[in-house]
């Protein structure tokens, strides 16, 4: 069935296998960081989409298991680059360690954050995944153990399963894959029986109670999940960047992902990972082609919240849905 | 004893500095159910408005006036162009599109006054201190601004339980057709409130002129605490800002002056001032925590 | 063994008593009717059942036992089912999705990550039984907020059954239908009678009478009488304080 | 989607630009920080380093020049993002203009490693100074320490024997603390830190005043600092109790913003506005007419920077290998701010001054220098250096 949907799909797909072919005829890596960038954020952006796409839960804290994620990494690493043992444990470089680590770490922040925020509805839901977040924020900020507000670097990337991942395009495709897996799961998730409840509440939660369903249980659960992508991808992105600071958690992070999310479409499983492609493409331009780039950047966001909240997606889908 | 009545009155007065923005914040939401993000932005352009024409002019007293009327007008071409399109919104696009107007305010700012911090010179009059209690010296214009603080709240409770507008606003917006019925043209009171709003914001931006610096960047500082305040107090509620105003200014204060020290008595100096100053950080968002365990819906929680 | 035994329920908003010591006991399968004027308690009674609301007082007993503290998911799984007055289906979700949410409620827990669940036969199969069995299959794939108004009334009535419920609680089931429809609900319910045990919270006196083993008339928060629909018609107090002033 | 392949084309653009410039002018990297309230740090750091390519009429030591400026908005990631871009889209092997330590730490490394060459304008992060040093790394500015200490000693010099110590709750700021005690030597009664983005000190004030030390030392860089001085004024302190600062906290632009609050504290710094020689007047003259504002010290920072690898240039023809750096650390060249030259990790040796804040001609506060404090001062770190 080869709707507009379906095609775009398929143009994204492609734009992704395509783009070391891409580099090599341009002749420049620089079109791999750039789309290795755009898969993690990717991920960050289809983990967000489950929350506030299908949950109607608008975290405004997500940038906390992004950064809980890229920190984990990066202090396992440091502990072994330092020979100190952390608990006993001397810390680890082997990415199947580190990478299920950082999305536990992230996992269980997302608990018990969720666990407290979820009793809470609307905009202080919103305010409270917010001041959680800052919590974490100024928490790393006074770790001075961790590098405190300078951050912390990464010696090297991870080994996957001992494989150096030093070459970027071998990265680019643990990224692209890890992107796809996240896509597919979320896909999976959000028709199972389990979606179908955290849509559901959604759509009505008054409803969704009166027939016996603990709504609290299966959104904190999906918050959870969501909580345990991003921390995937903040420790993709440590890598990436073989570096982590408390600005990975900072609550403008946070809005940047609502912002992808939006600009992209929400509840459309494509639609983030376009909007964070667009996202980092517009705001990678503007800042270099001007200093005084946020006056241009801001009044475009707000237009995409004003005329366009179905974002880049919804245009895309356009009549399909019907 | 002394020193912990300085920090009580230094605390008080972060509360009714928090309290004239958190106000302006909870009514906006209350009466239209808008989460204006970038409320921070007008309270930093009240503060440039005012810097300017204490520049200008070398006068604070003209300054102030400056400054309300910049933020007011501000505020209302705001709510005119943008956000009266956001009402039938979800939180979302709100969140979005007040956010897009924080880039462009700290843009706009950086473009047009550069990138100085700037600061309002202390009005002569206020210049020095006042001996509070016997040995007890206390900034004169900090007592300024508590007593500014004390009289908007006065003047709000006295808007908004005996006036023709602040009956309107009690009847809040779920309570549109009623309001509408009466013969009032909501949009014009949308405007209107959502002017006093930012004027307030305006008036806290102008009166920390002169005690920290007027700089890009100043509104996202304040704004978070702010939204800490109105969700503890509950939000749309003033009597609940005023409440959460004073629980968060004082435990800020008093977490930054007590909490290290306490640490200090059973631990060893460095890790100390370093873990107290952690702590004293997060204290309020603990606070905010705790109280929406316990209250989800917050101190004062508006019905309906 | 009574299906639903009330004892002494108290709530008060402010100085306003919406249920003031409510006892009331419904027996296993029969068809009780709760009737009233408007502003007697009959949304605070329904909530206090359902969970919804927390009484301030009483208790209240499903089938023998006390579910006072439990909250609204737990009673529904213990056997409560509801209809909303204001329907409550999730829009964006097709008739037979809506059934669907209640066949899966009933099957255990909905940790369930992979398998599709529109493609689940076990829960498609007894949710198109359950819209068949108010006459809307032919509607399963329409989207909730795209039936009638009068359909959307059948499909709660069906999410309901699709639940399996042994006491169903249906809160004002004719509210805004036309004769013909109401007709058609008196009728359906009329099928499933003797199946399960109904609480009927209604307006429409007729239905009421033509459904009703047994009536409880509610009146400022408190019973003020319970009997056969003869009796309570022909009850000069019911007759005063209701039927008299403001019947339809 | 039609995004995805405009950034292609765009990015396709950017590289056959990158290839044809092969002739082209020497791309100089300018990562700095623009946005935030630390954004005028690097607004100053920047206009001096073009200040200096425009005077050479587009070139540094004869050799034409292309500068490329982008904000780092005082992200880390961002930074090196940007770097990241210009390494590989640009073929940039020449960078300058970072501020902050923070960003330094995260972004100098993918430079060194990519053979690109770095020269700070302004943080020197001990990270960098001691045995991690690197032959293509360069600092013009002053190793962080060299601020404190200087502070350290003028409060020595200044004879008091109890002090209290105020920084934010970083690194940098416990940096100040530990260079400040290095020089310093007396009693430090309390040691007080206050919160990244604190903009009010009132309860820090009451206590400092229950402390009452002999004089207080505080590191609050920026828009902060501002606060503090007034707030100082207003408590009735300034009378009090005396103060010490290093210069990120009383520079030009805090002491016009703090006006008489600053007047009376005890500051240093490797350079002023009034210092007396030819390259200095030339460049505080230039500035003033090209920018219509004060310089800072980061901007004879960025200036000295521009000068120092113009020197590089200029021996090296234009090249970025051995000879370059031969001219680098020979540092043949007269700097705004006088008597200087490379330690072996590459940090500067330089003499340091007292700084005062007074009132100017024109009614406006003004710095002023006074006498040595520290000379042909270099740093801690040096001996670990093997270069």
């Amino acid at each position: 069935m080869l709707n507009r949907t379906n095609l775009a799909t398929l143009l994204v797909v492609l734009a992704f296998l395509a783009v070391p072919m891409a580099a090599t005829w341009l002749g420049t890596n620089y079109v791999i960081t750039l789309a290795t960038r755009v898969a993690i954020y990717g991920i960050v952006a289809v983990s967000l989409d489950m929350l506030v796409g299908r949950g109607n839960l608008v975290s405004f804290g997500h940038a906390a298991y992004f950064g809980l994620g890229g920190y984990a990494v990066a202090i396992a690493s440091f502990h072994l680059a330092n020979d100190v043992p952390i608990f006993g444990w001397s810390g680890t470089n082997e990415a199947l360690i580190a990478w299920p680590l950082a999305m536990a770490v992230a996992g269980l922040a997302a608990l018990v954050i969720g666990a407290l925020s979820l009793r809470t509805a609307g905009v202080y839901f919103i305010m409270i995944t917010l001041a959680f977040a800052q919590m974490l924020f100024f928490l790393f900020v006074a770790l001075k153990y961790y590098g405190g507000d300078d951050g912390l670097s990464l010696s090297t990337r991870n080994l996957f399963a001992g494989n150096r991942i030093t070459d970027s395009r071998t990265f680019y495709w643990i990224c692209v894959s890890a992107l796809a897996l996240c896509v597919l799961l979320s896909w999976r998730i959000l028709n199972s029986r389990f979606g179908m409840v955290l849509r559901g509440a959604a759509a009505s939660e008054r409803r969704m109670a009166a027939l016996g369903f603990p709504v609290y249980r299966y959104r904190l659960a999906a918050f959870v999940i969501a909580g345990m992508m991003a921390g995937l991808a903040g420790a993709l992105w440590a890598n990436q960047n073989r570096f982590v600071s408390p600005d990975m958690l900072s609550w403008v992070r946070s809005g940047e992902f609502l912002v992808m999310v939006i600009m992209g479409g929400l509840s459309s499983l494509v639609g983030p990972v376009v909007g964070a492609a667009a996202f980092l493409l517009i705001e990678s331009y503007l800042s270099g082609a001007t200093e005084h780039w946020q006056m241009i950047f801001g009044p475009f966001v707000l237009l995409v919240a004003v005329f366009a909240p179905r974002g880049l997606w919804g245009a895309v889908r356009g009549k399909d849905r019907q | 004893m002394q020193l912990f009545l300085e920090q009580l009155l230094n605390g008080l007065q972060l509360s009714l500095t928090l309290f004239l923005l958190a106000a302006g914040l909870t009514l906006v939401f209350g009466i239209m159910g808008v989460i204006n993000l970038a409320h921070g932005s007008l309270y930093m352009i009240g503060a440039y408005a005012g810097a300017y024409a204490a520049a200008k002019t070398g006068t604070f007293w003209l300054a102030l006036p400056a400054g309300l009327a910049a933020a007011a007008l501000v505020g209302a071409a705001m709510e005119f162009i943008i956000v009266r399109r956001l009402y039938a919104r979800d939180h979302l696009s709100q969140v979005l599109a007040t956010f897009g107007l924080i880039l462009f305010f700290n843009g706009f700012i950086a473009w047009s006054a550069g990138r100085s911090p700037l600061l309002i010179e202390t009005p002569p009059q206020l210049a020095g201190f006042v001996e509070v209690l016997p040995g007890l010296r206390y900034p004169a214009y900090r007592l300024a601004m508590m007593a500014v603080g004390v009289a908007v709240a006065l003047g709000l409770w006295w808007m908004i339980s005996r006036t023709r507008v602040g009956m309107l606003i009690r009847a809040g917006s779920d309570k549109r057709e009623m309001v509408e019925a009466l013969g009032v043209d909501i949009a014009k009171l949308f405007t209107l409130v959502f002017a006093l709003g930012a004027l307030l914001a305006g008036l806290a931006g102008v009166m920390v002129g002169p005690i920290r610096s007027v700089q890009i960047g100043m509104g996202e500082q304040v704004l978070i605490t702010t939204f800490v305040v109105i969700v503890v107090g509950g939000i749309g509620s003033i009597r609940g800002a005023f409440a959460g105003a004073l629980l968060i200014g004082l435990c800020d204060t008093l977490g930054r002056a007590y909490v290290p020290m306490l640490l200090k008595s059973w631990l060893s100096g460095p890790l100390a001032d370093g873990l107290g100053a952690a702590l004293a950080s997060v204290i309020i968002y603990l606070v905010m925590a705790l109280v929406l365990v316990i209250r989800p819906r917050g101190l004062f929680p508006v019905s309906g | 063994m009574s299906a639903l035994q009330l004892e002494g329920l108290r709530k008060s908003f402010g100085s306003l008593r919406a249920t003031d010591n409510v006892s009331l006991g419904v027996e296993d399968g029969e068809c009780h009717a709760v009737i009233g004027p408007n502003g007697a308690g009959k949304t605070t009674l329904i909530g206090e059942i359902t969970g919804e609301i927390a009484p301030d007082a009483g208790r209240i007993s499903l089938f023998g036992v006390d579910v006072t503290s439990w909250n609204v998911p737990r009673r529904a799984l213990s056997g409560l089912a509801r209809s909303f007055q204001i329907t409550q289906l999730a829009p964006g979700f097709t008739a037979l999705d809506n059934a669907a949410f209640a066949v899966q409620a009933r099957q255990g827990h909905s940790f369930r990550f992979i398998a599709d669940a529109r493609k689940d036969k076990r829960l498609r199969e007894p949710a198109l039984a359950a819209l068949e069995q108010v006459g809307l299959a032919d509607r399963a794939d329409r989207n909730a907020e795209a039936l009638s108004h009068g359909e959307r009334r059948q499909l709660e009535l069906a999410v309901a059954l699709a639940m399996q419920p042994r006491l169903l609680l249906l809160d004002e089931p004719m509210a805004g239908m036309g004769p013909e429809e109401g007709a058609r609900m008196v009728e359906i319910l009329r099928g499933i009678k003797r199946t399960m045990t109904i609480v009927l919270v209604e307006h429409d006196m007729d239905a009421v009478f033509a459904l009703a083993d047994r009536v409880s008339v509610l009146v400022n928060g408190a019973i003020l009488k319970t009997g056969t629909p003869r009796e309570v018609r022909d009850d000069a107090r019911v007759r005063d304080a209701y039927l008299g002033a403001g019947a339809h | 989607m039609r995004l995805k392949s405009l950034a292609l084309a765009g990015a396709a653009l950017l590289s056959l630009t990158g290839a044809a410039a092969a002739q082209q002018p020497l791309k100089l990297g300018i990562v700095t920080t623009l946005s935030t309230p630390g954004g005028y740090l690097g607004e100053d750091a920047r206009d001096g380093i073009l200040l200096a390519i425009a005077e050479e009429g587009g070139k540094l030591g004869g050799i034409p020049i292309q500068p490329l400026v982008e904000d780092d908005k005082l992200k880390p990631g961002d930074a090196k993002q940007i770097v990241d871009k210009w390494i590989e889209n640009d073929k940039v092997q020449l960078f300058t203009g970072i501020i902050f330590s923070n960003v330094s730490v995260a972004v100098v490394p993918s430079i060194l490693e990519a053979g690109g060459i770095f020269v700070s304008p302004n943080a020197g992060p001990s990270n960098f100074s001691g045995k991690a040093c690197h032959k293509n790394y360069y600092v013009a500015s002053w190793q962080n320490d060299n601020l404190h200490e200087s502070a350290g000693a003028l409060a020595k010099k200044l004879g008091y024997k109890k002090m209290v110590l105020l920084a934010p709750n970083y690194q940098a700021g416990k940096d100040a603390i530990t260079g400040f005690r290095r020089m310093y030597g007396g009693e430090v009664i309390e040691e007080i830190y206050t919160g990244l983005e604190q903009t009010d000190f009132a309860a820090e004030m009451a206590r400092i005043r229950a402390a009452k030390p002999d004089a207080v030392f505080q590191f609050h860089p920026g828009g902060q600092g501002i606060a503090f001085l007034r707030q100082w004024t207003q408590a009735g302190l300034k009378d009090q109790i005396p103060m010490v600062v290093a210069s990120p906290s009383l520079e030009q632009r805090i002491a016009g913003a703090a006006g008489d609050a600053a007047i009376g504290i005890a500051a240093t710094a490797h350079w002023n506005t009034d210092f007396k020689n030819a390259e200095n007047e030339a460049f505080v003259k230039g500035f003033r007419a090209k920018y219509n504002r004060e310089p800072t010290v980061y901007a004879s920072q960025g200036y000295d920077t521009a000068k120092l690898i113009a020197s590089a240039l200029n021996a090296s023809g234009g090249k970025l290998d051995d000879s370059f750096r031969a001219g680098m650390l020979k540092a043949d060249v007269k700097l705004t701010r006088g008597p200087f030259k490379f330690n072996k990790n590459q940090h500067p040796i330089q003499d340091w001054y007292e700084i005062k804040a007074v009132k100017g001609a024109d009614g406006k506060v003004v710095l002023e220098s006074g006498a040595k404090v520290l000379e042909q001062h270099g740093d801690a770190y040096a001996k670990d250096c093997n270069l």
